[in-house]
């Protein structure tokens, strides 16, 4: 009922297009996260969504009425931002209540609802200070709360984490995956963080320059990218990328000289293409042509930075006790299954 | 911190230091000091040519007493209090407004309007005056306070504009995106969200423009006559004619005079130094 | 009568002893009209003079101080003055007819005199007696004079030119002396030009005085009330001035004794003999509310008893317009009265500001500050005032 | 859950535009008020710039008259000199109020009283400043004399000596202003980022270097506001001039905003057309300054 | 010859001691890293041995000559701001060559230097822009060759990338381990990122409260902590810590209803203590008493937060293909080689 759905949606500034058509049905209920590298057009897409930024052109429709001209207030979405945007001069419960004061709510009714939502997010205690005596959680979770009241059908996130540091950021991103499935809204979120896009996404959007490149679940997109880009956004450390070439219907990388076969369709003879391997899916063994660069020891993990022989770098990941030193040489091992292959060109996947 | 803290230099330095303000500081208030010191001395004083030496004795009541009984002063202050008090209040309401008009909407002339407020601001002042003394006279405003004031409100409104603007303009935006989200009617905005946080500013400008009003002449010279209308700055050379050359009366004059902006500099220090720097910084 | 209503009066009558004098006559009006009722505004005297022509057309009261002659000139070609030539055609007017000509304009009249009074030489008779010096009657005797004042240590005259008009009286003297009232005027009206050699010698001899340091230094940046103390504390010996200064001379410390008065020396025998005697006045705006009361005041004004009340010494100390007055049994009223009345065979002028249009007044009294301070600037300072007047003259 | 769709937006042509009409509302006051006092007079004052008018009758068109006999009215000369005069020493006030903002930047204890008594001139008003510095000036009892003739100097009469009296009043000027540029340096110098100091002593920068070299160029802002604040000041300079001297001696003193004052509407003024021509000159004057203030304000704008 | 030695150093703000007498021993050389949480004086001490703090008492020597007094410009050492403390009104250019031009060096020689430093950190196409149009890995890469130029005898970085975002930060990161391999010069660098201080440091300094806690290689911090606060503060995710009991020379941990059996000497009988593991070392196992709060799927890695029955809180680190899901029951498995015993009152590790 409540769903989302984008449909050709395209933005411009003055003459500069920053929204290419972008189509894209969210479910009612649906968590839903925008990732992307900066300047690609998550917030500008989020912000479409909530009427804060004009649609060029295209329809956004917010269960099936059409919003796409409408106001941001008659929308029924409720937006948290980066920055809280909490009125500084209001109690915690003012701010909570002041949309549905304006809206002339009657007073018992705003009275149960501010309520409702301070119990949800554990606010009680915090309704009558200003948002400075708050820290930082605290305010967001105040923001939270104030979208919470107006019972929208869509919430939308703009890097709602993104100002707490990294302890209060693990925290609040805990509440809000509980949130979501308290209320069971449809919410729509935007970050940078990929450990937030794959924790609490059902659906990830990976954006790049205001097109759409992949849609899925966090596990799929990690599992199964459908081009480079996807392949290399997801994931921490990157996925490498050694550049092949096919040969004799098998793949030849030359820069670790070896060639390997792989169960699937290879292109026509001759044609380059992208080799990408997991960090987490290579070893290396004692001996061989590629030499040791760094070694990042983090404890529990190792990441070992390695140069091969014709200068491509390769990241690794190292557990256990034997780890590569810096200058040692070796050699990189790796399951021919594990590997993806993308075209050199379109910098699609083959498969 | 520039030039290096005082605590990280010499023992002499910060004695040789701490010994110059006082001063420097006397120093570059002695000609105020001379005037102080004039409105104490007794009149005969100065009938003896002794103009330098300390009070024969301290005739400060007397001076300043007379100043308020023997004289319009009293009625000058008032006025000058009658004119300030509603520009300031004037001045400050208007440009809250263009100040959130300018600084919260994008629209086809926004910098126009916002420059044309500055540029206006800045004007000599004189290429106003035969035409807005023709309106006031005009209007029948001529030697009203109200002439003064409606003046005064309109000229400063550019210096405000421009104060209220970029103070508006520092203001999270966030804020009016997350009221609009939530249904919260442009004026609501105004009046609930970005007039509570503009209370600063407010103070801050009102300090400002207080000292600015009271301290006018060439308006009052030019719009006012006399005592029913007139401002103490203009009040002050009608006083001196008054008491010609008894300079224990017009240095007891100058200090009344001077003394309110003075007080509220002291009182409202920390808004008024804001006023300056936030207003014409941004 | 049943004068009601309210009656607005401007006066630039500020310094004590005037405002005294125009409250008092206020009051007495006030009294003979239970119910009227009378707002009375004193204007600072300098603030009034650029005052007037708003109030004039913005604010107008209905009664007004002003000055005679050429001064009022603006005001009644603006029509801004009431033309009451019905009030002088009345019968107790005629004992006005003295000023009746400075009061007139296009053969009518503008306002009502209310004082006038000379201007002369005031000296500090108790200092020429130690210097063995008497009252001058020619200019050489007053150059002599001043040889030997200088050389006591003193300036002959005091003069505070930092408003100017001070300065229009000495020239006002020195060029009705050197070439007569009718030259006088005439320059005044613009008919000659200030390059003339008989302006040029009027300017000498004022050079004369100069050059020997007859004046106080600094004059520049005095009020005529902040050079009086010169005179009093005895660094100079005299003060061209008009009558008004004799209370300031006296609240200053000066006795009668000590305190002479005579006639500006004679420098050209061949011209008669001419005085500046400035006339004040009352005025009706044109714009005014209740003229009926208006009118009823300045009659009151000009009556015999009231110019004799107010002129007294113990109040303005100055002469009465109205020849049935009695002048008030004062040394120096006196001696202008007979002055005026006997010795002023070449005429009587208002006085620089008022017989000069306004333009020509202002360059001109500067030009004159000026070359006090830099004689040697003279040439300079007449072709700016030649430029002047051909440029009011247009 | 679903309130807030509940009211179906109504679509009366107010709703529809209330984006574009909201800003025009609120500037409709201002907007009003100003053109009222200050854009139509502007206008007004150049119209009437062409117009002979003694402020009384009627005005009569003559053309550029006014601007011909400007070109040769020495004493309009003279105001244009006194105004350059004003327009360059009054920026000495920058230097000063530096220094002085420099000497004052301690945190020794007492230091705000300090501060604001340094500051104190700047509060009160210029007629006030005017009258106490008459009196400083005073050839027979002034402080000045008092001061020079302790070290042996002679009198000197600044008000009265032509060639002194423009210094005098610019003098009497400078001493509001250095406060307010002090504060405003004050000001600046608490916004100075301490980390770039540290570093340039990291670097050998010391004294009058680090001064130059870093303090200066971050003190920018403050400099571009003083300069604008002390232009407006100087060009506007008029209350001191009519207190301490009214124009004299001889006109000596006359600054453009005084000229066109005195020959518009004082004592002997009744040429409001050459006023107001004189206004229009002192006009274009600051329009000069008017247009970079505002330019350096779009080049900001534009960064943002 | 060039190592810093700081020899019983003490800092008071007035009456208010931030350093407690510190001693260290900084090789030639040597990447020291100082870690701790906000606020125990890292950057206090970093600047005294800049010179931009006074030392109230106590040595600093950098290689043999005492500095404890000396100017900052004279001590020989250069600093890297955390912003950067570019000079924003000159050009990179003339940012880097400050430094040589306040110390009267010949114009051909600063060219010269500037030139080398701008080759060594690829800076040549950007010499002629001023710092705003950098971007903020750029500008940190000008302030590290404003230090470079100075040819300084010690380096000292006060939290460098922290203002660069996740990506810039691991890239600067490896550039510096690079500089560090290339001009060999000692450095102190203050930090609050794990990662930062593991794989840079050839010695990590952790300060708690104005005192060094413990000194040592990253690893030998991660594996042989001394006390509970750097086992804890070393390690992402951090260490698990289970409260515990002597029972019967073995280890009993209620939260997880076990007793161990750990190769050392064990306290008396009845003594608290603090059982910590890594979350590397866990497993959990389908089935059991515990219950599976939360699972986070980074892709290679998922982080499991376990409630144990009397409420502790258990991350594990789970990788392969099983994971294990929302509200299932575990039991947990670990090695109690890989168990680490902490005194509850001391805090001090038991060995
Ligand atoms: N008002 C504007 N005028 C012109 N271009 C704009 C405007 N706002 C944003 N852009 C451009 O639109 C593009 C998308 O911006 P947007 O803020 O949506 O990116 P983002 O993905 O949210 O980036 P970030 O992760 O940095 O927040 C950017 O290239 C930006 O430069
Ligand atoms: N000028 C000062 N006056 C008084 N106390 C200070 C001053 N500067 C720092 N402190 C105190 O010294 C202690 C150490 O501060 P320092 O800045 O060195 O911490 P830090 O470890 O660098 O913290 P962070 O990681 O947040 O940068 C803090 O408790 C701080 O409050
Ligand atoms: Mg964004
Ligand atoms: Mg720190």
């Amino acid at each position: 009922m409540t769903g989302v759905t984008l449909n050709n949606v395209i933005k411009k500034y003055g003459d500069v297009q920053v929204i290419h058509g972008v189509d894209l049905e969210i479910e009612d209920g649906e968590f839903c996260v925008f990732v992307g590298p900066s300047g690609c057009g998550k917030s500008t897409l989020l912000r479409m969504v909530a009427g804060l930024e004009e649609t060029t052109s295209g329809k956004i429709e917010i269960g099936d009425r059409d919003v796409t001209r409408m106001e941001p207030a008659d929308r029924g979405v409720a937006m948290v931002f980066q920055t809280y945007a909490l009125y500084p001069h209001m109690t915690v419960k003012q701010n909570m209540g002041f949309g549905l004061k304006m809206n002339g709510y009657p007073k018992a009714e705003i009275e149960a609802k501010v309520a409702e939502a301070s119990r949800i997010l554990k606010l009680d205690d915090y309704l009558k200070r200003k948002p400075a005596a708050l820290s930082g959680g605290q305010r967001q979770r105040v923001s939270i709360g104030r979208a919470i009241v107006r019972g929208p059908e869509v919430f939308l996130f703009d890097e709602p984490l993104s100002n707490l540091d990294a302890e209060l950021r693990v925290e609040m991103r805990v509440e809000i995956a509980r949130l979501h499935k308290e209320i069971g809204a449809t919410m729509i979120y935007v970050t940078h963080d990929q450990v937030e896009a794959m924790t609490l996404a059902d659906k990830i959007v990976v954006l790049r320059a205001g097109k759409i490149e992949q849609v899925g679940a966090p596990l799929d997109l990690y599992r199964d990218p459908d081009n480079k880009f996807v392949a290399g956004f997801i994931g921490s450390p990157s996925m490498n990328f050694l550049s092949g070439t096919v040969t004799n219907g098998q793949v030849q990388i030359p820069s670790l000289d070896r060639t390997i076969e792989v169960p699937m369709n290879l292109p026509a003879e001759g044609t380059n293409i992208w080799v990408g391997i997991r960090p987490e899916h290579c070893r290396a063994v004692k001996g061989g042509a590629q030499k040791v660069e760094l070694s990042e020891a983090l404890g529990g993990v190792s990441y070992t930075h390695i140069l091969t022989n014709n200068g491509e770098k390769i990241v690794i990941e190292e557990r256990g006790l034997e780890r590569m030193k810096e200058g040692e040489t070796v050699t990189l091992e790796f399951e021919a299954n594990d590997v993806m292959l993308f075209d050199a060109q379109t910098e699609l996947r083959l498969r | 911190m520039f030039p290096t803290p005082l605590e990280r230099t010499s023992r002499s330095w910060q004695i040789g230091y701490q010994s110059l303000l006082p001063v420097a500081v006397i120093a570059w208030l002695l000609p105020l000091l001379a005037v102080a010191m004039f409105s104490v001395k007794p009149s005969s004083d100065f009938t003896g040519g002794d103009y330098w030496s300390w009070p024969s004795r301290f005739a400060g009541f007397e001076n300043y007493g007379r100043v308020f009984t023997d004289s319009p002063m009293p009625r000058y202050i008032l006025n000058s209090f009658m004119i300030t008090i509603p520009t300031v209040i004037g001045a400050v309401a208007l440009s809250c407004m263009t100040g959130f008009a300018l600084g919260v909407y994008r629209f086809r002339f926004n910098l126009l309007v916002f420059f044309l407020f500055i540029a206006g601001n800045f004007v000599p002042f004189q290429i106003l005056m035969i035409p807005v003394r023709d309106l006031t006279i005009d209007a029948g405003l001529y030697n009203t306070k109200l002439g003064l004031v409606l003046f005064h409100i309109a000229f400063q409104t550019g210096f405000c504009t421009l104060f209220m603007r970029n103070f508006i303009r520092a203001l999270p935006f966030e804020l009016i995106e997350a009221a609009r989200v939530e249904g919260i009617t442009e004026f609501q905005i105004f009046w609930h969200i970005v007039l509570p946080l503009m209370k600063p500013a407010i103070a801050a400008l009102s300090v400002l423009i207080f000292t600015f009003i009271w301290n006018d002449y060439f308006w009052a010279v030019v719009l006012t006559q006399g005592p029913q209308a007139q401002p103490v700055t203009a009040g002050i050379t009608s006083f001196n004619a008054q008491f010609g050359v008894a300079y224990h009366m017009l240095s007891a004059g100058s200090i009344v005079a001077a003394l309110p902006p003075v007080l509220m500099f002291f009182l409202m220090q920390r808004h008024f130094i804001a006023g300056l720097t936030l207003g014409a910084v941004k | 009568e049943g004068l009601s209503g309210e009656l607005r009066v401007f006066s630039d009558m500020s310094n004590p002893a005037p405002r005294a004098v125009m409250e008092g006559m206020v009051e007495r009006f006030g009294a003979m009209h239970p119910d009227l009722d009378i707002e009375l505004t004193v204007i600072d005297r300098e603030a009034y003079k650029t005052q007037i022509r708003n109030f004039l057309t913005a604010d107008a009261p209905d009664v007004a101080n002003w000055y005679a002659a050429n001064r009022m000139g603006p005001y009644v070609n603006a029509g801004l003055f009431e033309d009451i030539s019905d009030l002088w055609a009345e019968p107790e007017f005629a004992a006005l007819a003295s000023t009746k000509g400075a009061m007139t304009i296009d053969d009518k009249q503008w306002g009502v005199p209310y004082t006038y009074y000379q201007w002369g030489v005031y000296y500090r008779q108790d200092i020429f007696e130690e210097l063995g010096l008497t009252a001058p009657a020619t200019f050489e005797e007053e150059l002599a004079n001043c040889e030997k004042i200088v050389a006591s240590g003193r300036a002959c005259y005091t003069i505070g030119s930092k408003f100017l008009w001070t300065a229009g009286g000495w020239f006002d003297y020195l060029n009705m002396r050197t070439n007569g009232y009718d030259f006088h005027m005439q320059l005044a009206r613009g008919e000659i030009e200030w390059t003339d050699d008989r302006v040029r010698e009027t300017f000498a001899n004022w050079r004369k005085l100069i050059d020997m340091g007859g004046f106080i230094e600094d004059h520049q940046t005095y009020s005529w009330q902040e050079a009086l103390p010169f005179m009093i504390n005895g660094d100079a010996t005299a003060y061209l001035m008009g009558n008004f200064a004799v209370p300031h001379f006296r609240d200053g410390g000066l006795t009668d004794d000590q305190l002479g008065f005579y006639q500006f020396p004679v420098i050209n025998p061949d011209v008669p003999m001419a005085e500046d005697a400035p006339t004040d006045t009352f005025h009706i705006p044109a714009n005014a509310q209740n003229k009926e009361a208006a009118r009823e005041f300045l009659r009151f004004i000009v009556s015999a008893d009231n110019q004799t009340l107010i002129n007294a010494g113990d109040a303005l100390g100055q002469l009465p317009v109205n020849a049935e007055s009695s002048v008030d049994d004062d040394k120096f009223l006196e001696a202008g009265f007979n002055m005026l009345s006997n010795d002023a065979p070449g005429g009587v002028a208002q006085f620089f500001d008022r017989d000069f249009s306004a333009e020509m007044a202002k360059a001109g009294m500067e030009g004159l500050q000026e070359f006090m301070v830099y004689p040697d600037n003279l040439d300079d300072i007449l072709e700016r005032l030649e430029f002047v007047r051909q440029d009011t003259a247009e | 859950m679903t309130d807030t769709t509940a009211a179906a937006p109504h679509h009366s042509w107010f709703h529809r535009n209330r984006k574009t009409i909201t800003p025009w509302l609120f500037l409709l006051p201002g907007i009003l008020f100003f053109s009222v006092y200050v854009i139509y007079p502007i206008i007004q004052s150049i119209n009437l710039s062409f117009y002979k008018w003694d402020g009384l009758g009627e005005a009569e068109y003559v053309g550029t008259a006014n601007y011909e006999r400007l070109a040769s009215d020495r004493a309009f000369t003279v105001s244009l000199f006194n105004n350059m005069k004003w327009l360059l020493l009054y920026l000495l006030a920058i230097p000063a109020g530096l220094f002085i903002a420099l000497f004052l930047n301690q945190t020794v204890r007492g230091i705000r009283i300090y501060k604001s008594l340094f500051f104190f001139p700047f509060v009160i008003s210029q007629v006030v400043v005017g009258l106490v510095f008459t009196w400083f000036y005073d050839p027979n009892f002034g402080l000045l004399n008092g001061i020079l003739g302790a070290v042996g100097l002679g009198p000197i009469n600044v008000l009265g000596d032509p060639a002194l009296a423009t210094y005098g009043i610019i003098a009497a000027g400078l001493w509001p202003q250095t406060a307010y540029c002090m504060i405003l340096y004050l000001t600046g110098l608490n916004a100075v980022d301490p980390e770039q100091i540290e570093a340039a002593r990291l670097d050998g920068a010391k004294g009058w270097r680090m001064l130059w070299h870093i303090i200066i160029p971050q003190l920018k802002p403050a400099t571009f506001i003083a300069f604008v604040v002390t232009i407006i000041g100087a060009l506007r300079s008029f209350d001191l001039i009519s207190i301490m001297t009214n124009g004299g001696p001889f006109g000596s003193t006359r600054v453009l905003s005084f000229y066109m004052f005195e020959k518009a509407l004082s004592e002997y003024g009744f040429r409001m057309g050459y006023g107001a021509a004189i206004a229009v000159v002192l006009f274009f004057i600051m329009l000069f300054f008017i247009a970079y203030f505002l330019w350096s304000m779009y080049q900001d704008e534009k960064g943002r």
